[in-house]
């Protein structure tokens, strides 16, 4: 097996996760859409830290790790204040700024 | 220069099964995320997708990666996840019914040819350079390896992440922690403002709850069973310094409720 | 620093000591503009004065360093092309100044807004004549349309702020164009000569055709919309229209003049070989916006409106002068500028002044001036005359020498041009019949003639009219020198007879 | 040459004399006629000295210049304002400052009663001014000051009561005519220019055998143009009969005896350049003859009386007009025509004055009659003029016309015969309607239709009138006596002394032949209008008398040509302008802002299509790397 | 063994001082009473500020590829976008310091009791200023960040606050909630792309300097580049607002509190093209033959549609973001140049319409009704008539941004633009000088509802500043008619200071 076929699956993921974050409405769904195109990405990073025989690209996706992390504090934050105001999470909803 | 096709590198055997096993199950996982109603089942499926990513980390020479990635973000992060979803409602459901006309044709269409031309793209090209695995990075541990990075070339980094840190507990902070507006008041307090306010007919404070009385003080009469107010009841001395009221004011007034 | 500097700056002072002035003594505030721009004419006389007309250089010279990082200057100097330019503007301000008084009072600010800003403009005309750096002409060029814009938009009247808008986009558009080939010539520089933007060194580039004529264009078309040159006219009528008479006749008589002065000092100074080029085409453009602007003229029936179409015309005079390539073309269409500025200034004042009487400016709605009013109608019917280029009048010795200028080089298009002055009759007649002949009509037998201000004002106009038609010499003696250069410089000598001397 | 600094104040006196009556307004009121008029017989005056002193002098030294300053000076242009007074201008120096003296004078009574006379004085001032820059100026520019100048006082004079709109239309189309004539005037400068580098009368005269005739025949052909403008000469001639609106001593000075001969001058002037050029000579004569056919046939219809004598003055410039495109002989006759039809003309058009002043201002003949008895003096005077117009021996229209219409005769060929006889029936119809319009004003019966019978003028106008009889009967004698003036002319319109090729008549039966012409229009004339008339215009007439009086369609023709085209196309053009050129610009601006409302709705505020919008962006970025590395 | 690393501190204390200033803040609010946090932490960021200024101002000849081992490069260029940053921060801080713009307390919900009771003790939520320290480290990290790691934090260090501050504001919460939101499941979507592009470019070159990507440039395929510089620019050119990654833009610049808005626009600006022009400069100036087309057809259409879209908006805040759109698009032309020129045309360009956009901001937050500010347009007329001097300085600066001579947006238009044609992009020229001439289109009308049009009667009046906010305005306004006049100052020092080290 190609060590490409993880790159592959990286790809595959991230273009799921990004189209996830189109059509799904909930945003904490959205949000999890965002964190799988996170981890494709860590994904490519550790493949490609093999293919590069340098432990650089871990330690990338370890960073990665750390501030998704921190990102989802802030983010279910700003969702949990979103729903505190409107009772709901859906992405549709909050559609107010426009044009 | 190098100028190797992708398929010099190549995979030891166990690990392919691992991969022909694992990877269509979290593109499986990954694409049934999207499909699913429910919030809490995407949640779960996500955590399946980042634990098969983690087996992969971990056949990729990458243990410590793999663990954290359990560890950390499908334990804590997803279990955030979850929480949230508690807090908001688990049963919320998505409707799966698109209400922005044309929104997801455009989008699965636009998700096909970008996956597709990742895919072509990444299928013509080269790595350009001779695979020689984590072996001799990781001699020293696959952890001692990535701290010794994380703690000598990215160190600045590293640091700079703790403003990250603080920033979102700062942030959580900010949007969750509600400050108390008003301090609260004790007893003692209370009784002291009673008395210092104006007239001492407050001082006795309001009459306790199912009392069916519409005063409770000591300069006013108590009231006889026949509705009729009964002067006796008050304090001679309040007579005598003239802190009384009229006791008639507070008879039941018959005529009144007949109307 | 150079008198030119000097006189430049005393408008700008002058604002300022203006802007002290409390809102409310609006006298104060109009006598002491006089007085400041009539100084200022009078100063600026002495760069006349003392300038050498048998040099072709320039004179006043200043430079002093700008924005040293695009090696950009503060750097003026006039020869004579600016130098008539420069006094058309400091002559007319307190004309325009005096004869506005009313005017000022009537706009959305009052009079110290209107007068500021009048000085402000007059700094910027003299600076974007006074300019040798092309940065420096580009920063007054555009920075010019701020103040008129406040002026047609806050004093003017009908559709003001609409005519306002199209005025400045219109201005800015073409501004713009010329900005990206003001870039294209600093690079060149650059690769050349290393960057400048001194006019004399930016004439010595060698600039492969194609892109000489790109940059050409931009340049063109930038004044070919100030000046306006058909089709890029349609904001002119607009503006006059909206625009008060006194900043009409700042904008007509001498903003749009920066269009063909542009002309001479950018496109064929800069673009000998471009504009040779190009000159065939803008002959004919020129030569319909003559017979063009005539014809739309005759069918105005406002009077602001047909001032601005005979100004097309006449625009179209100048042009065609200024491409004719012969230092008959080229002077007269440098005089015709400060004739036109002249001539345009009388009709917008008096056509203002009809206009605040009767409070209409229909044509149709006067009749019969010449029994009420008739100081004023023999100044309108005297600016008119200039207008139809009447000989004896300063407008007939530069359109003459426009045509035959022309003439010498490009018979056809002279040719037609002469037939201007027959459109030229009728556009000035038909309203002078209309407006001062005729019976008189109901609402006009109780105008008043003009006040003793207004005939101090418009009286050194009429002279400079009448003088200038017989006397055109010591303004000619100013061009001549430069007018022969441009056309030496750009490649061409005049036709020769073909008998005779 | 020899240089005077007299010729100056020759113009500047009425200049500056007309300047101060219109600067001074009212106050001039009282004084302003009379010194208007002083300053008219200066200048007269000046004259006077100048033809003496010129008469003096030999033929070669007689011209005078005087060089005043330099007007425009550009690269090889160089125009001097200067003056030249030659035999040729003395001629006309006299007859403006002559007859225009004797019009003030007519005048100061004529207008007495209307409250502008002032400003009436300032622009006859203002017009002998120009008139004198016209034929004294040294070059074709000076003259075309001139030339506009006079236009201009025209305009002013025909529009002098102008509070009428059909007087105030009728100076306007004035105006334009006479500036379509300019066009000519300016091109042939400008055609002048570019042959010779010169636009003086000497600079192009020394040069003009060397030019092509090409550019001589262009030249000469928009100087005829010029001058069929101001000298209302066929097809420019339809401002003429209209310009009698303007106070009847205008029509007898500008209209009549000065202004509208400027074409003869002009042509004249140019003989250099028409003498080589045979086919602008042709078309001299072309114009010529047409005209004077074309203004005899209108002056036959007319009613007014200043509109048949109008055209009359048409037909008769017609006459000169031909006879300037005779070469250099016609030259002389055509200017002893000029001179000899100044005074007739003049004194019949200030005769009509008397007349209208008699009869309140009625101009319309068939409304006059028998008015001989009333006002014997205008009669007489009138009658002198008329005598001398339609060519009776010894008056001075006999001698000049005679003279053209023999000197068209010996053009020689088809051309000398069709000429000739072209003049010839100009003297039948001359005579015809001048009897004509001598019987219905004169004798007859009283048709005025009111009891005021009409007075003798006062002495102030009738002492011009008599004065310029005086001219009617002995000018031509004068003139013609021993060739005088043909002689005196001789060096600036004939310097090769050329004479006739051949007679084609003897001269004697050309006189007989045009003294039978005269009494055949004369006796047709007597014949149908003795007896009582009425004072209503017939209804039924036939074509002909239709189409002249309604001017043989000129304004017709014109409106039809170029009037109603003129008013579509600027209709045409302002829709154009709006709708396409500046159409063009809104529609930009509208472009614009249409995108700008459309591009907007992009932004639905579902951040799902931003996100998309992203998505779709990336994509597009992935496709044009997917492209580039194919 | 692990040897320690050596981190010169003295060229890193700006940033060092700035977070040092919020971690003091966040100290602040943990133990110190609510009555005085709100001046001393005003006194802190101010404080901080100035002395990462006066830090920059001793480095500013300093230049070191190893201070931070090898994540960030102080360089020339570095340090005038550090001080760029700086100085518009400290000019913001004071628009912020005005608490009136701010939501008394974030967690209660909008139109609750306790929002009231909340607003009525006059709460401030003085958080934000530790947030906003945060957020300008951040961004002045990002402008030296020479790694991708660095790089990703830094976005991430500075983005987390902003999206944290674009939901606090006082009034219309539920809209500034929603930017929040926007602002943030956008950004975290262009981080994801960010991110996924460094793992092609780490994959690519085995590095993930910027040094090394360059230096790998050439090794044969470069598809793995190219998919990386894609990706990578997708996240940089969302930070820059360029089309089609601009959506955020307006919604968030509408919905947040105005000064945040302000500061975003001015600040997320120079540190969003200062890592972009480091990146495209240093990392991949080997292969500008591939990417120079893309960006300058992306800076095209980025002009047009800023300018284009703008007409069409009433309401100033989005007016000024799709303006901020259009100049994102110019800047872009600064990037495409890729020559010192473009360097110092963009850091000027930076410098300049970073005080104009803090001070139009500023400006905006004055003009209020009873209910709080103004943005919708048609209630700005006749504003000119009620408050000339506001008008006049708001007039002022639409023409800067319009690009009128004697403004600083003329000076800057000029050097981006000859820095373009320079480096024979003269299409780009020739579309920014046609999206400029759209762009004064609905700059001037904005002039014309204020001047030239008679207010209608509302309620809308200019209220009196603070004493901050009038600083702030003022101090931006006098340094944006100062460019105008006399940029040479500036323009001679950007030039100075347009070096990277590579």
């Amino acid at each position: 097996m190609a060590i490409a076929n993880y790159l592959y699956l990286s790809a595959i993921l991230f273009t799921i996760g990004a189209v996830g974050v189109v059509v799904r409405r909930n945003a904490i769904v959205v949000f999890m859409c965002i964190e799988l195109m996170l981890n494709a990405a860590n994904l490519a990073f550790v493949t490609f830290a093999r293919v590069n025989s340098n432990l650089d690209g871990q330690v990338v996706a370890f960073f990665t790790m750390v501030v998704a992390a921190c990102e989802v504090v802030v983010g279910l934050a700003i969702i949990v204040t979103i729903y505190r105001s409107r009772r709901s999470v859906s992405v549709d909803d909050a559609s107010l700024l426009k044009q | 220069m190098i100028n190797l096709a992708l398929d010099i590198g190549k995979t030891a055997t166990p690990e392919s099964f691992l991969f022909y096993f694992l990877a269509p199950l979290s593109v499986l996982a990954a694409v049934g995320m999207l499909l699913v109603k429910k919030a809490v089942h995407s949640a779960l499926l996500l955590a399946w997708v980042m634990i098969s990513l983690a087996i992969f980390y971990i056949a990729q020479d990458a243990l410590f990666l793999g663990i954290v990635q359990i560890v950390v973000y499908t334990g804590a992060v997803m279990m955030l996840f979850l929480f949230i979803l508690m807090l908001v409602g688990v049963d919320s459901s998505d409707s799966l019914e698109e209400n922005i006309k044309g929104l997801r044709l455009v989008a699965i269409l636009s998700a096909v040819g970008f996956g597709g031309l990742l895919i072509s793209l990444i299928s013509r090209a080269t790595f350009g350079r001779q695979i020689y695995g984590l072996a001799a990075a990781n001699s020293g541990g696959n952890a001692n390896g990535l701290a010794e990075q994380l703690f000598t070339k990215y160190v600045f980094a590293f640091e700079v992440v703790s403003a990250l840190l603080i920033t979102a507990a700062l942030g959580a902070m900010v949007l969750a922690h509600s400050q108390k507006s008003k301090s609260q008041f004790t007893q003692r307090d209370l009784s002291i403002s009673r008395f210092r306010k104006g007239s001492l007919k407050d001082a006795a404070g309001l009459p306790g709850s199912g009392v069916y009385a519409l005063h409770n003080a000591v300069d006013v009469p108590a009231l006889l069973p026949t509705g009729k107010a009964a002067p006796t009841s008050i304090s001679a001395v309040l007579e005598a310094r003239g802190d009384m009221i009229e006791s008639s004011n507070f008879q039941l007034r018959e005529e009144e409720e007949d109307k | 620093m150079s008198l030119l500097t000097v006189i430049g700056l005393l408008p700008l002072i002058s604002a300022l000591l203006i802007a002290a002035i409390p809102s409310k003594s609006t006298g104060l505030i109009k006598r002491a503009t006089f007085i400041a721009t009539s100084l200022i004419a009078i100063i600026s006389i002495s760069l006349a004065t003392g300038f050498d007309k048998t040099s072709t250089g320039m004179q006043y010279v200043q430079s002093n360093p700008w924005i040293s990082s695009f090696n950009i200057n503060y750097a003026v100097g006039i020869d004579g092309i600016s130098l008539v330019l420069i006094l058309l503007s400091t002559i007319l301000v307190p004309i325009v100044v005096l004869a506005t008084w009313p005017e000022a009072d009537g706009g959305r600010w009052g009079a110290k807004v209107f007068y500021i800003l009048i000085l402000i403009l007059e700094t910027m005309m003299i600076g974007v004549f006074a300019a040798t750096d092309l940065f420096l002409f580009y920063v007054f060029f555009e920075a010019m349309l701020i103040p008129v814009y406040f002026l047609i938009g806050g004093f003017g009247s009908g559709n003001k702020s609409a005519a306002a808008m199209k005025f400045l986009l219109y201005s800015l558009f073409g501004g713009l164009l010329m900005l990206a080939s003001i870039i294209g010539v600093y690079v060149i520089a650059g690769n050349q000569i290393g960057a400048t933007f001194d006019l004399a060194k930016l004439a010595t580039l060698q600039i492969d055709n194609k892109t000489e004529n790109l940059l050409f264009l931009g340049f063109f078309i930038a004044f070919a919309i100030k000046a306006p040159l058909w089709p890029f006219h349609t904001w002119l009528p607009d503006a006059a229209k909206a625009a008060s008479p006194g900043t009409s006749v700042l904008l007509l008589g001498v903003l749009d003049k920066v269009g063909t002065y542009g002309m001479i000092r950018f496109c064929i100074e800069l673009f000998p070989d471009a504009s040779k080029t190009f000159t065939p085409l803008i002959i004919t453009l020129a030569v319909i916006s003559i017979i063009y602007g005539a014809f739309m003229a005759i069918g105005q029936r406002d009077i602001k409106g047909l001032i601005a179409f005979t100004s097309i015309s006449h625009f179209g005079f100048i042009t065609m002068g200024i491409f004719a390539m012969t230092t008959q073309g080229m002077s007269g269409a440098n005089l015709y500028m400060v004739n036109h500025g002249f001539s345009t200034a009388a009709l917008f004042l008096i056509a203002g002044w009809m206009m605040m009487r009767r409070g209409s400016s229909v044509i149709a709605d006067f009749g019969g001036l010449q029994r009420v009013t008739p100081i004023m109608a023999w100044t309108f019917f005297i600016a008119g005359m200039s207008s139809l280029a009447l000989p004896g009048l300063s407008s007939f010795v530069s359109e003459f020498l426009v045509l035959v200028g022309t003439y010498t080089r490009y018979p056809v298009a002279a040719v037609i041009g002469t037939l201007g002055i027959v459109l030229a009759a009728l556009y000035i007649l038909i309203p002078i019949q209309k407006t001062l002949h005729g019976p008189i009509i109901d609402g006009n037998e109780k105008l008043t003639d003009l006040s003793l201000r207004e005939k101090i004002a418009i009286a050194p106009v009429i002279l400079v009219i009448v003088v200038m038609g017989f006397y055109p010499k010591p303004v000619l003696d100013l061009i001549n020198p430069t007018a022969e250069k441009v056309v030496t410089k750009a490649g061409f000598t005049d036709p020769a007879a073909k008998v005779g001397k | 040459m020899t240089t005077s600094s007299n010729l100056l104040w020759l113009i500047a006196l009425p200049l500056f004399s007309s300047a101060i009556l219109i600067l001074s307004g009212k106050r001039a009121n009282s004084w302003g006629h009379v010194l208007a008029t002083i300053v008219s017989a200066s200048s007269f005056t000046i004259g006077v000295v100048e033809f003496f002193a010129m008469h003096g002098r030999s033929d070669a030294n007689r011209a005078v210049t005087q060089k005043i300053f330099t007007w425009i000076s550009v690269g090889s242009l160089n125009v001097d304002a200067s003056l030249m007074l030659d035999q040729l201008s003395i001629c006309f120096v006299l007859l403006i400052t002559g007859v225009g003296t004797l019009i003030h004078v007519y005048s100061i009574s004529y207008m007495s009663h209307d409250h502008d006379r002032r400003r009436f004085f300032a622009y006859l001032n203002f017009f002998i001014a120009s008139m004198l820059l016209l034929v004294l100026g040294d070059s074709y520019l000076n003259l075309y000051v001139g030339w506009e100048g006079v236009g201009l006082a025209s305009y002013l004079l025909i529009g002098f009561w102008n509070q009428k709109p059909a007087y105030a239309t009728a100076a306007k189309k004035a105006f334009i005519a006479n500036r379509i004539g300019d066009v000519g005037l300016s091109i042939a400068i400008m055609i002048a220019f570019a042959t010779f580098g010169d636009v003086s009368f000497a600079g192009i005269k020394e040069h003009a055998d060397e030019a092509s005739s090409t550019q001589l025949t262009a030249i000469g052909l928009m100087l005829l143009l010029a001058a069929c403008g101001k000298s209302a000469q066929f097809p420019l001639q339809s401002w003429l009969g209209d310009a009698m609106a303007g106070p009847t001593p205008v029509s007898a000075l500008i209209h009549a005896a000065t202004m509208v001969t400027a074409g003869v001058y002009l042509i004249t002037r140019s003989n250099f350049i028409f003498d080589e050029a045979p086919i602008a000579q042709l078309m001299v004569l072309v114009v010529g003859g047409i005209t004077l056919l074309f203004g005899a046939v209108i002056g036959m219809a007319k009613d007014d009386i200043k509109k048949a004598l109008a055209a009359s003055t048409m037909s008769q410039i017609g006459y000169m007009i031909l006879a300037t495109g005779l070469g250099p002989i016609g030259y002389a006759f055509a200017i002893m025509h000029l001179l000899t039809h100044g005074f007739f003309k003049a004194s019949m058009f200030l005769g009509a004055g008397s007349v209208m002043h008699g009869m309140k201002d009625e101009v319309n003949m068939r409304k006059f009659g028998g008015i001989g008895k009333f006002m014997p003096f205008t009669a007489l005077t009138f009658g002198l003029g008329y005598l001398a117009i339609i060519g009776v021996p010894p008056f001075s229209g006999f001698y000049s016309k005679d003279k053209i219409i023999e000197t068209a005769f010996n053009a020689g060929g088809i051309k000398g015969i069709a000429l000739g006889m072209a003049t010839l029936l100009g003297a039948v119809i001359t005579a015809f309607y001048m009897t004509r319009v001598v019987i219905l004003t004169f004798f007859g019966n009283e048709r005025w239709g009111h009891k005021d019978e009409p007075a003798e003028s006062p002495a102030l106008m009738l002492i011009p009138i008599g004065l310029l009889s005086i001219g009617s009967i002995a000018a031509g004698f004068i003139f013609s006596k021993g060739d005088g003036l043909v002689n005196w002319l001789q060096p600036v319109v004939n310097p090769l002394k050329e004479h006739h090729a051949e007679e084609f008549l003897p001269p004697i039966i050309v006189s007989l032949m045009t003294l039978v012409a005269v009494m055949i229009g004369l006796t047709v004339a007597i014949l149908k209008y003795r007896g009582d008339q009425v004072a209503q215009a017939p209804e039924k007439v036939s074509v002909l008398v239709s189409a002249a009086r309604r001017d043989l369609f000129q304004d017709e023709f014109n409106e039809a040509v170029f009037m109603r085209p003129g008013q579509s196309l600027i209709k045409i053009l302002l829709n154009l302008d709006y709708i396409l050129i500046d159409g063009l610009v809104r529609s930009v601006a509208a472009t614009s802002l249409s995108a700008g409302v459309r591009l907007r709705t992009l932004q639905t505020g579902y951040v799902r299509s931003y996100a998309l919008m992203m998505v779709i962006g990336a994509l597009a970025l992935v496709t044009t790397i997917w492209v580039v590395t194919a | 063994m692990l040897i320690a690393p050596s981190l010169t501190y003295s060229l890193l204390a700006p940033i060092l001082i700035v977070l040092a200033g919020a971690l003091i803040g966040v100290l602040v609010e943990a133990f110190l009473g609510k009555t005085h946090r709100p001046a001393i932490q005003l006194t802190i960021s101010i404080g901080s500020l100035l002395l990462a200024l006066q830090q920059l101002w001793q480095i500013r000849d300093s230049s070191s590829l190893t201070a931070a081992v090898n994540s960030v490069t102080i360089d020339k260029a570095g340090i005038f976008l550090q001080a760029t940053i700086v100085l518009l921060s400290l000019a913001a801080v004071l628009l912020i310091a005005d608490q009136e713009n701010f939501v008394a307390q974030a967690s209660a919900i909008p139109g609750s009791i306790e929002e009231r009771s909340a607003l009525e003790q006059k709460n401030q939520q003085t958080e934000i200023f530790p947030l906003f320290l945060f957020a300008v480290a951040g961004m002045m990290l990002f402008t030296i960040a020479s790694d991708l790691i660095t790089l990703f934090v830094a976005l991430e260090v500075f983005s987390l606050p902003l999206y944290l501050l674009a939901g606090l504001s006082r009034r219309r919460r539920l809209l500034s909630q929603e930017a929040a939101l926007k602002y943030f499941l956008l950004g975290a979507y262009s981080s994801a792309f960010f991110l996924f592009g460094s793992a092609f470019l780490y994959g690519y070159s085995g590095t993930i300097s910027l040094s090394g990507i360059s230096a790998a440039a050439g090794n044969g395929n470069d598809i793995f580049l190219l998919i990386g510089i894609i990706f990578v620019s997708v996240g940089l050119l969302f930070k820059i607002s360029a089309v089609p990654f601009h959506s955020w833009t307006p919604d968030v610049y509408q919905g947040a509190p105005t000064p945040i808005t302000g500061f975003m626009a001015a600040c997320t600006k120079v540190a969003a093209f200062g890592a972009i022009l480091r990146i495209f400069y240093v990392g991949f100036a080997q292969s500008q033959t591939q990417w120079r087309p893309i960006i300058t057809v992306i800076a095209i259409i980025t002009m047009l549609f800023g300018s284009l879209v703008a007409i069409a908006q009433r309401d100033v805040k989005r007016m000024l973001a799709y303006s901020s759109i259009a100049h994102a698009g110019f800047l872009l032309s600064g990037v495409v140049a890729l020559n010192k020129d473009g360097l110092a045309a963009s850091l000027f360009y930076l410098f300049a319409y970073g005080f104009a956009t803090l001070a139009a901001f500023g400006i905006i937050t004055l003009i209020r009704d009873s209910t709080g500010e103004v943005t919708d347009l048609n209630r700005w007329v006749g504003l000119g008539r009620k408050s000339p001097l506001v008008s006049a300085a708001f007039a002022f600066l639409l023409l800067s941004f319009a690009g009128i001579p004697l403004t600083a947006g003329f000076v800057g238009k000029f050097a981006i633009f000859s820095a373009a044609y320079k480096s024979g992009n003269i299409s780009l020229v020739v579309v920014g000088v046609l999206a400029s001439a759209i762009a004064a289109f609905f700059y001037i009308r904005v002039i014309i509802m204020i001047f030239f049009t008679d207010p209608v009667n509302n309620s809308v009046s200019v209220i009196i500043p603070s004493i901050k906010s009038k600083v702030s305005i003022v101090a931006s306004m006098i340094i944006s008619i100062a460019l105008g006049i006399a940029p040479s100052l500036v323009l001679t020092t950007a030039s100075n200071f347009a070096n990277f080290v590579k």
